[in-house]
């Protein structure tokens, strides 16, 4: 599974982009996230404030409570500031 | 008809104007356009960052959302990425439709959940030629796209 | 800063939108244009008399009044008078602040004071070359104008 | 005083304006009204609906009950369709 990461999630995390292979017990958005966390300080840092992140699933707004599995792209960045 | 555009180089409004089109029952052309403020001298522009794909797919399904709401004829919408400069386009959003009204609440219902839908995100330059902090996503821009779920 | 042209000839948008203004305080730029229906098929144009002196004064209170409601930069708004064929430009008004939600609300205000208290009178050119009857006042716009004084 | 008429009241009454001496038991634009009503069938049908027609005084626009005494332009016109 592709993540991609943006803005301030992605300088945290100092990646845009990678490919994981997806661990059997996350189902969920928000279990993805948990499980990102455990990875190392950049992602704890990035992803401290859950609740604030938002996820995209397969280029598509989506609730962290969406399943993940199956999905080929996952993004995850702060609420978006354009316009 | 529905056209998005993503674009990394300055916009040409007369250009962009004239991709809305136009036929002989169209009566009302209503348009928004978001320019890169100053910030009182603090700032020389703004960087947006947005996620190629996504960004286009998000606002076009903002702009049929729009579509069904109101009897527009066509929607036209493009936005910057990459470094803008104070004074420059961010954001142009048109729509045609054979009266005002459905005209002007499309444009600004497009433009309401652009702000907090679609994949882009801002962070400032200053004036002393070092980078800013990232703008932080504001209440009034939540509340704004609220609206249209009360009407 | 207001401004407001009558014109007896076709409108260069461009320029008009040009004639707005900006500064770097200008973040948001709302616009309608209002074009000549060709309802389907039966015009030719309209043409549209109008009170010399009356008009610029009248949209130029209305736009006062705007200002004096929402911040608001600029407003500039330009009405044709004369032979207006179908597709061509009739009226165009622009607001200029720093946030949109201003923008917008000055320019659909201008366009329904404009629609019912602008001295303008259409009337219909037909497609067999006649001159159709005076186009009447509508309903829906004295609506449109009342929806102000309940906000 | 100057009378200025304008699209249908215009038309009806012939006369795209005309100078007038006001009677002296012409107070209102509505009794300018009635007053005009009474000159000839012109006048008669181009105002025959008085409710339906709008007034400006001196280029500003008025109620019928508004004093025309003392202004120097009096418009009648019908309601207004322009934008």
């Amino acid at each position: 599974m592709k993540l991609k990461y943006f803005a301030w999630v992605r300088e945290r995390i100092g990646l845009a982009e990678e490919d994981i292979a997806l661990p059997d017990d996350v189902a969920t958005a928000g279990d993805l996230i948990v499980w990102l966390k455990g990875r190392g300080e950049g992602y704890a840092y990035a992803l401290e404030r859950d609740a604030f992140i938002r996820v995209a699933i397969d280029q598509e707004h989506a609730l962290h409570t969406a399943p993940v599995r199956g999905a080929r792209e996952v993004a995850l960045f702060p609420p978006m500031t354009g316009g | 008809m529905i056209s998005v555009r993503i674009s990394g180089d300055p916009l040409d409004l007369a250009a962009e104007a004239a991709a809305l089109g136009s036929d002989d029952d169209t009566g009302a052309v209503a348009t928004f356009l978001g320019l890169c403020r100053g910030e009182a001298g603090r700032l020389t522009g703004l960087e947006l960052e947005h996620y190629p794909g996504m960004a286009e797919a998000e606002i076009t399904r903002i702009a049929q959302a729009a579509m069904e709401r109101w009897p527009v004829q066509a929607i036209h919408a493009v936005h910057r990425h990459g470094l803008v400069g104070v004074g420059e386009p961010i954001v142009f959003v048109a729509a045609r439709s054979a009266h005002r009204d459905a005209a002007f609440d499309a444009v600004r219902f497009v433009m309401d959940f652009l702000k907090t839908e679609a994949p882009f995100w801002k962070r400032e330059h200053l004036l002393d030629g070092t980078t800013g902090p990232w703008v932080e996503a504001k209440d009034a821009d939540d509340r704004a796209r609220e609206r249209w779920a009360a009407a």
